[in-house]
């Protein structure tokens, strides 16, 4: 008799052993494409094994389990935990890494990468298993064994097209901040362990910390965690990780190994009982910060697929600020703020996993017809690629919070949190200023999704470069259908996760039961709303259905809903109407925005000269590489390899010098002796 | 006498390798040799619970640790031999077989003794037997590392003898019986001078310390392995460093039982991080992977050090971590000498694109270096856990900021050169050389990675058993 | 009584003799004093403590004849085979080498009533000669340019560390005594070969053209 | 009940027939500052009629996209016009937190103009969105901005805190059919006067941009560089253009009776079916379009460089207001 406890165990045990070993056999059979089939059915029924039993779980009413392994090491038994909130974060692990993989057998095949594609998806189940485990984890050894293998699969899945030196140059960038971020993690666990005389994650309600070692410990999870959620300063490895991975490792990426990240936040957050109502602060400030650096970066981008990584640290940023106002309202004892916050984080958590992950396939399918990164160039794909245009439509509307999708949702909470810790009297009322942040966020990630949806699909191609694009094949598109159908389903009817978040909210909450969200946010009204906004929008739609015209001109159209539409050419000032250049391009659409912030984003502008009568053809453009990094990290790291080089004169060659550095410690050992202990 | 069955076997597996005639069959004597030695070995580790003593020949629960490294080590090492000899035909190997059985006979003796002077006479001897290993590959450069590792390993060994005298000097200053034999001297240890003793241990720890490869005497290291042989890079970075840190326990042991504990452990504090920052500041843009490694080695005698000097947890996690740094060592040492054969070069950017010339190798490389960086789920993560968590637990905060600081800054240092070792595209002249992965030169590492891996994964009961063996006989509390 | 007179006329001739090696300008003449003061060394333990036995006269016997005579014919004939100069060249000078070793030497002699054991029966001039003995040895090692210079230090050295031991006879086995003694010579001798062996390659004595690997 | 479904409809109605008349009574307002006559008060109620009769003329390089926006983006604003209360009574729908959903209903409005413009590939219509999108960088934050401010007062005149109640104990205090119409119970200061004025004013601002007034830009001239909003719909006709227009002048409803009830006194106690209030809060909006036709009549249209200043200054009074209050 399986009691629902080991059964539960038992099925994620076999979804992350079926996942870790899916890519065996695409790398045993690597030339051929039936061993990367096995592969990705393997991990596929992984996945869905993990979400059946993840929906068991949350029919069984969610309660805490802990299993410890019969394991020797020197740290205890290694533990496995699952709790609501360990289940909310586990969900979008297996989602994408299921969608990713499947999606992969189109954008990576076998057949064109029959190296690196069993690589890829060795790398992939391995990545799929650890990140679960990240979640998982009981105590410390196992979590930091997990994390650094998360980290450590992240860079082989970086590396998959190592023969071009910007991926090596992405990925070693991203190693660095991985082994920053697991340093301070090791640290921070050292710190717990010597807090709690435990090995054992993750230690919650603690009484107040009478030494200082909580603050360290705060500290150094805000660097680990954060540098993996790409929290500002510690975000510099994430926007060339993500422009250089193939696009549904990007996708993983973002969608799901940003939120460890946030998982760890969450955890750390909830260690007292009574946290200082300075980490409150502190994560919202990060999170503004963060948010309001990535907005605006993000906007000066003409790559668009590091303006969707800059869009997702952003993103990030949001839900640092949600987690500071929860955090805020466990301080100040205000359970609403609390709620709204740590659910409005939960929530736009969720929505980020399902909308850019959607958008980062869309970018991939658009990168894998034209073969090209940047938006310049291209235009008018709607018409080849009809069924990606619309699924990228509505990932756009759903990450810059359109009623009636997902991030408007998400979005809302969390305005109605900030809104609510305005109303509060004393100085906490100052929390609410991040909201303009918040929407100015939000107004720029309109800005920045506008310009992707309309420079690459609509208007007119401005070179031929999308002559032959056309709609990608079904093992990429399902994916790209599933994510956005989902992204419209919670969007309107979100109380189907009400109960969820509460769960979940509740096991986070280190203060005490929360109060039910649906007391709180009106789900029902945005599920009206929703359906009275699909059914306009389906009215609209079967209104304008096309069909011939009576009259004789060509190509002539009407609708029920606007009679007599005559086809002619998009005026043009009496311009050469067919000239696609001339249209806005990356480069000028947020020309302005950029212009405004320039000494936050410090584009480089690349001007030529034009001189003389008849100049030449010339070219000018603007790259907006990371600041952090061009005026911050690389001179740094220049400078201090200088000075390394200058200590390497230590070792000249000469013996006698060596033998000189042994009579000289001996010396200065030998004068240690007359210290008395 | 189990011991000197385990140094007899060496011997003779010696003489028969300075009589064999054939270079192609010769190198088959080692791995006999090496599966010998490990019975013997296994059974001097756990076939008593006391581990019996004749006269001067006795070993202790540190040493039963290293012993079991330094077998584990030359029977993998003696399979690649095989492999490796049979690309170098062109030259002959006897006094390479030799040098290598004197080696692991010596550094055996090292270990299964009690006597100050005994070993510091095994010591010795390892430094002169191998010598000849450095010299193997006969160019110029070679040449001028053996000279260096000579001069400088013996000066350091001048000193080590001279330590062991004060430390004998101390009793007789004090009107006592003068004796090195460690268990005389432990109960001797109240009673001598504190002056001399704590002059004893700085000789010693300069003299074994030049040995063990601690900064700043560490200078011999990356001329010797990057001219050595990988096989013997790897015995020695692995194996000899491990013995000299298994003397280094054992004197520090005589200084603690004298009362001077926290002095030494203030010491080796500083010795251990000044190495490790020596290898930080040489392995930032090092070109070499194999002068790259022998910092990395400086670096882990540093955390060897380290543990030592923070004693409680760290000290267990020191122990452990002599086993997973001389397994990974030696995976490392391996590989980058299958890398040197096929790239006929060991620096970057020569030696690039490693993975797609040598599939197996260039793994195993990078594999090993993701383990000897300290990633999880492979053993050195364990153990440099455990030395972080004694550092805390003990109060030296501040060697725990160091210790991870430099963990980074070496990371940086080797990743930069690792990956661009074998990431990319190899050249057109590494293509055509004639050297491939055989099983050979790739099983006994991925052999070796996996017990790293293991050890990474869970403690088995027999090693634990030592573990706790040790840490009992070094005083640490549970 | 006479022996402990011989004894300290012996240390005081092997401290003369190290400040010789400082100024000694030639590369035999220095070969010639490193094996000077090993045979005096040698003949020490027989001298001032009288015959203990068959197993330390042979002890000395082996020393005597290695250090006396295989390694300075070994180093010397390095020297003859080859067309290097024959002068030490140093890279602190002669004189400013022989003050600083004197020096070294002064304080140790000052510091002999607190360095040394009370009422040990080889009284106070075996610790002053021992920290001179290693001193000039370290010297010729970190301040000559050739590698032969640099053997003779380590020899030097040796030989200092041997002064020090002949405190701690009573503490050392018989056997041990030999094994150390033999390490020694084999190490000196190995050293030797590889002398040779440069010699041979390099075509010159000179640490300079020993100095390609480095960082 | 009855009088609520009476203001209902009341509200439906006013929200539905009253925008063309806005931008009649600024032209009039214009016109009557030049010393012309100016078009007739109904002239766009005119316009519209006569646009829906028309044929419209599509560009072929457009996708559904274009012609769907303009209709998407009506009823967009439609429903953002359905949570406004524009009388002294509450609005036809209001619930906790629709003010979020009104700001977030006006973005999508943008969104799909911007779209349906980029739609014709025209680098006219790219040149305005290029130019709505990035106001709106600075215009949304200021927007919100005076909500909170709006949200905070509510709340401190409220005299409760709805962040110390337990669960569930929120009962309106986030919608605009509550915080828009004052009680009479409501404990007003001087400061939470002066803050809703500073607010107000940062409002007129951001009413002047959103709705494409001058000085932000220019509805009248027909010279494509300088306009943003007249220039996305360039190519609009017929019931394209039609709804456009429609959606443009509700837009510029929504928001004068937003800063109409921003200014109303907050203890003023007004009651659903008071006549008077209905009249009070319909010449208000009347008199605030009558300020943009005056601000139109005395001043140019900024430089393009200067216009991030203003909204930026709107955004600042927004944030002054909200510190006075809460300090």
């Amino acid at each position: 008799m399986l009691t629902a406890k080991s059964s539960v165990l038992g099925g994620l045990i076999s979804a992350l052993a079926l996942a870790a070993c899916s890519g065996l056999p695409s790398l045993a059979a690597s030339r051929r494409n039936a061993g990367r089939m096995i592969s990705t059915t393997l991990l596929v029924a992984g996945c869905a094994l993990g979400i059946t039993v993840l929906a068991g779980y949350w029919l069984g009413g969610a309660p805490s389990y802990i299993w410890s392994l019969p394991w020797n090491s020197p740290f205890g038994p290694p533990q496995i935990r699952l709790d609501a909130l360990a289940a909310f974060f586990l969900f979008p692990v297996f989602l994408i890494a299921g969608a990713g993989s499947i999606y992969g057998l189109g954008y990576w095949a076998q057949k064109n990468h029959p190296a690196s594609g069993g690589r890829l998806t060795l790398f992939w189940g391995i990545m799929t298993a650890a990140m679960a485990m990240v979640v998982l984890a009981g105590q410390m050894v196992v979590f930091l064994s997990a994390w650094e293998i998360m980290a450590m699969a992240g860079y082989f899945l970086l590396v998959t097209d190592d023969s071009q030196p910007n991926v090596r140059r992405a990925a070693w960038i991203y190693l660095i901040a991985a082994h920053l971020a697991a340093l301070s993690l090791i640290a921070m666990c050292v710190l717990l362990h010597g807090m709690t005389g435990t090995f054992a994650l993750w230690p919650r309600r603690l009484p107040a910390d009478p030494g200082g070692i909580s603050v360290a410990v705060f500290l150094l999870a805000l660097a680990g965690f954060g540098a993996k959620a790409g929290l500002a300063p510690m975000h510099f490895w994430l926007p060339d990780a993500h422009a250089a991975a193939p696009g549904h490792v990007s996708a993983f990426f973002s969608g799901v190994m940003l939120t460890m990240g946030v998982y760890g936040l969450m955890r750390v957050a909830a260690i007292f009982a009574d946290p200082p109502l300075w980490w409150g602060g502190t994560f919202l400030t990060v999170g503004a910060g963060t948010a309001l650096l990535a907005g605006i970066w993000a906007i000066a981008q003409t790559d668009f697929k590091r303006m969707m990584a800059l869009s997702s640290i952003e993103n990030m940023g949001i839900i640092a600020m949600a987690l500071g106002l929860a955090e805020i309202g466990i301080s100040t004892r205000s359970p609403v703020l609390a709620a709204l916050g740590v659910c409005g984080a939960l929530l736009h958590m969720l929505n980020h996993s399902l909308f850019k992950p959607l958008l980062f396939l869309c970018a991939g399918a658009v990168i894998h017809a034209v073969h090209r990164r940047g938006v310049e160039g291209l235009g008018g794909l709607a018409r080849n690629m009809p069924r990606t245009f619309t699924v990228s439509l509505v990932g756009a509307l759903a990450i810059s919070g359109i009623p009636p999708l997902n991030g408007f949702v998400s979005e809302w909470i969390i305005f109605f949190a900030f809104m609510v810790a305005g109303s509060t009297s004393g100085p906490q009322a100052t929390a609410a200023l991040p909201l303009a942040v918040l929407a100015l966020c939000g107004a720029a990630t309109f800005a920045a999704y506008i310009t992707w949806i309309s420079l690459i699909f609509l208007g007119r191609s401005k070179t031929d470069a999308t002559a032959i694009a056309h709609d990608p094949g079904r093992s990429m598109l399902a994916p790209m259908i599933v994510l956005a159908g989902l992204c419209v389903v919670l969007g309107t009817v979100p109380a189907a996760l009400a109960e969820i978040l509460n769960r979940a909210a509740g096991a986070w909450s280190p203060a005490g039961p929360l109060p039910d969200i649906r007391s709180i946010v009106p789900f029902h009204i945005f599920t009206v709303l929703g359906i009275v906004l699909l059914a306009g929008a389906a009215i609209v739609g079967i209104a304008l259905r096309r069909h011939r015209s009576r009259r004789a001109m060509p190509a002539a159209v009407t609708t029920d809903l606007v009679p007599a539409f005559a086809a002619v050419e998009t005026w043009n000032c009496g311009f050469s109407p067919r000239v696609g250049r001339a249209a806005y391009t990356g480069g000028s659409m947020l020309q302005m925005p950029t212009h405004w912030f320039r000494s936050v984003i410090r584009p480089r502008w690349l001007r030529p000269r034009i001189e003389g009568i008849f100049p030449l053809p010339a070219e000018a453009c603007r790259e907006s590489p990371d600041p952090l990094l061009d005026y911050l990290i690389n001179p740094l790291a220049a400078r201090i390899s200088r000075t390394v080089d200058r200590f390497r004169r230590l070792h000249g060659g000469k013996s006698q010098i060596y033998i000189l550095y042994m009579l000289l410690i001996l010396l200065i050992l030998t004068l240690s002796i007359f210290v008395t202990a | 006498m189990i011991y000197l069955a385990a140094i007899f076997v060496c011997l003779v597996g010696g003489a028969a390798a300075l009589v064999t005639r054939s270079d192609k069959s010769r190198p088959l004597i080692l791995p006999v040799v090496g599966a010998v030695h490990f019975a013997l070995a296994i059974n001097i580790i756990w076939g008593s619970p006391v581990a019996p003593s004749y006269g001067i020949l006795h070993i202790d629960p540190p040493g039963k640790i290293v012993l079991l490294v330094v077998s584990l080590l030359f029977l993998a090492i003696s399979f690649y031999a095989v492999g490796y000899l049979r690309y170098r035909l062109s030259r002959s190997n006897r006094v390479l077989c030799f040098c290598m059985l004197m080696l692991l006979g010596a550094m055996t003796l090292v270990i299964c003794t009690d006597h100050l002077g005994v070993m510091w006479i095994a010591m010795e001897a390892t430094t002169l037997s191998s010598a000849p290993l450095v010299y193997f590959n006969r160019t110029r450069l070679s040449l001028e590392a053996t000279w260096k590792f000579l001069l400088i390993c013996s000066v350091g060994i001048a000193m080590a003898l001279l330590g062991s005298f004060l430390i004998a000097y101390s009793a007789l200053i004090r009107g006592l019986t003068p004796s090195m034999s460690i268990p005389s001297l432990i109960q001797q240890a109240p009673h001598l001078d504190i002056v001399w003793l704590r002059a004893g241990f700085v000789f010693l720890l300069v003299g074994y310390g030049t040995k063990m490869g601690l900064a700043p005497m560490h200078t011999w290291k990356p001329d010797t392995y990057g001219e050595a042989p990988g096989m013997v890079g790897a015995f020695m970075s692995g194996g000899l460093t491990s013995c000299a840190f298994l003397l280094l326990i054992r004197v520090q042991r005589i200084l603690a039982a004298g009362g001077q504990g926290p002095w030494t452990r203030h010491l080796l504090i500083f010795m251990g991080l000044l190495s490790m920052l020596f290898a930080a500041v040489f392995m930032l843009g090092q070109r070499d992977i194999k002068r790259l490694l022998a910092y990395s080695s400086v670096e882990h005698m540093g955390i060897l050090a380290l543990g030592l000097g923070i004693g409680g947890i760290a000290l267990i996690g020191a122990l452990l971590h002599v086993i997973n740094n001389g397994l990974t060592k030696g995976v490392l040492f391996l590989s980058a000498g299958n890398i040197h054969r096929a790239y006929e070069s060991k620096s970057i950017p020569e030696v690039s694109g490693a993975i797609r010339r040598l599939p197996v190798s260039g793994t195993l490389f990078l594999l090993g270096f993701i383990a000897i960086t300290g990633s999880p789920p492979f053993g050195p993560f364990v153990s440099e856990f455990m030395i972080l968590n004694g550092s805390i637990a003990r109060g030296h905060y501040f060697a725990a900021v160091a210790f991870l600081l430099l963990l980074f800054i070496i990371f940086l240092g080797m990743g930069r050169t690792v990956l661009t070792a074998v990431h990319g595209r190899p050249s057109v002249a590494a293509r055509h050389t004639p050297y491939q992965d055989n099983i050979w030169t790739a099983a006994p590492i991925v052999a070796t990675l996996l017990l790293v891996l293991i050890i990474g994964l869970f403690i088995p009961a027999p090693l634990a058993n030592v573990l706790q063996q040790a840490g009992t006989y070094m005083g640490v509390k549970p | 009584m006479i022996s402990m007179y011989i004894l300290n006329a012996v240390l005081v001739l092997v401290i003369l003799l190290n400040m010789y090696a400082l100024g000694a300008g030639r590369m035999s003449s220095l070969v010639r004093t490193a094996a000077m003061q090993g045979v005096l060394l040698a003949l020490l333990p027989e001298i001032a403590l009288g015959s203990r036995g068959l197993m330390p006269f042979a002890v000395t016997a082996i020393t005597l004849g290695v250090k006396g005579m295989l390694i300075p014919w070994l180093l010397l004939r390095a020297l003859r085979n080859t067309n290097v100069k024959k002068e030490v060249e140093p890279l602190i000078g002669f004189m400013p080498s022989i003050l600083l070793g004197a020096l070294v030497t002064g304080t140790a002699l000052t510091l002999s009533g607190i360095l040394s054991a009370p009422r040990h029966p080889l009284g106070l001039m075996v610790m002053p000669t021992a920290i001179s003995t290693l001193f000039t040895g370290f010297l010729l090692l970190t301040a000559r340019v050739k590698a032969v210079t640099q053997a003779i230090g380590f020899l030097i050295l040796e030989n200092g560390i041997y002064v020090f031991g002949l405190l701690l006879l009573a503490a050392v086995p018989a056997l041990v005594e030999l094994g150390i003694l033999l390490d020694v010579f084999v190490g000196i001798f190995v050293i030797s070969i590889i002398l040779h062996h440069i010699n041979r390659t390099f075509d010159s004595m000179d640490t300079r053209s020993l100095a390609a690997l480095k960082e | 009940m009855f009088a609520s479904l009476i203001t209902k409809i009341l509200d439906v109605v006013i929200l539905l027939m009253m925008p063309p008349l806005l931008p009649g009574i600024i032209n009039r307002v214009k016109a009557w500052f030049a010393g012309r006559k100016g078009p007739p008060l109904l002239q766009t109620y005119f316009d519209l009629r006569r646009l829906i009769g028309k044929q419209s003329v599509i560009s072929s390089a457009t996708t559904w996209v274009f012609p769907a926006g303009p209709f998407i983006v009506l009823g967009m604003v439609v429903t953002a016009g359905l949570l406004m209360p524009l009388g002294p009574a509450q609005a036809p729908i209001h619930f906790e937190g629709d003010l979020i959903l009104l700001v977030y209903l006006l973005g999508a409005a943008r969104f799909f103009t911007a779209l349906a413009a980029m739609d014709t590939g025209s680098s006219f219509e790219g040149m305005g969105a290029a130019r709505e999108i990035a106001f709106a960088v600075i215009a949304e934050p200021a927007l919100f901005m005076v909500l909170l401010v709006l949200v905070t007062a509510g709340w401190q005149s409220s005299g409760v805190s709805a962040v110390h109640s337990a669960a569930g104990g929120l009962s309106g205090y986030l919608s605009l059919s509550t915080l828009l119409l004052p009680s009479a119970h409501a404990v007003v200061s001087g400061r939470m006067q002066a803050a809703l004025i500073l607010s107000a004013v940062a409002l007129f601002i951001i009413l002047l941009a959103e709705c494409g007034r001058i000085p932000v830009d220019d509805p009248n001239t027909h010279l494509e560089l300088t306009m943003r909003h007249e220039v996305m719909i360039l190519d609009n006709s017929g019931r394209l253009l039609a709804a456009q227009t429609y959606a443009s002048s509700m837009k510029l409803l929504i928001l004068s009776a937003l800063l109409v009830h921003l200014l109303l006194p907050r203890n003023a106690g007004l009651t659903d079916l008071s006549v008077g209030a209905w009249i009070l809060c319909l010449l208000g909006m009347v008199l605030t379009v009558g300020i943009v036709g005056i601000v139109e009549s005395f001043m140019a249209r900024l430089r393009l460089k200067l216009i991030p200043m203003l909204l930026a200054s709107a955004f600042l009074l927004g944030g002054f207001a909200f510190l006075l209050l809460i300090g």
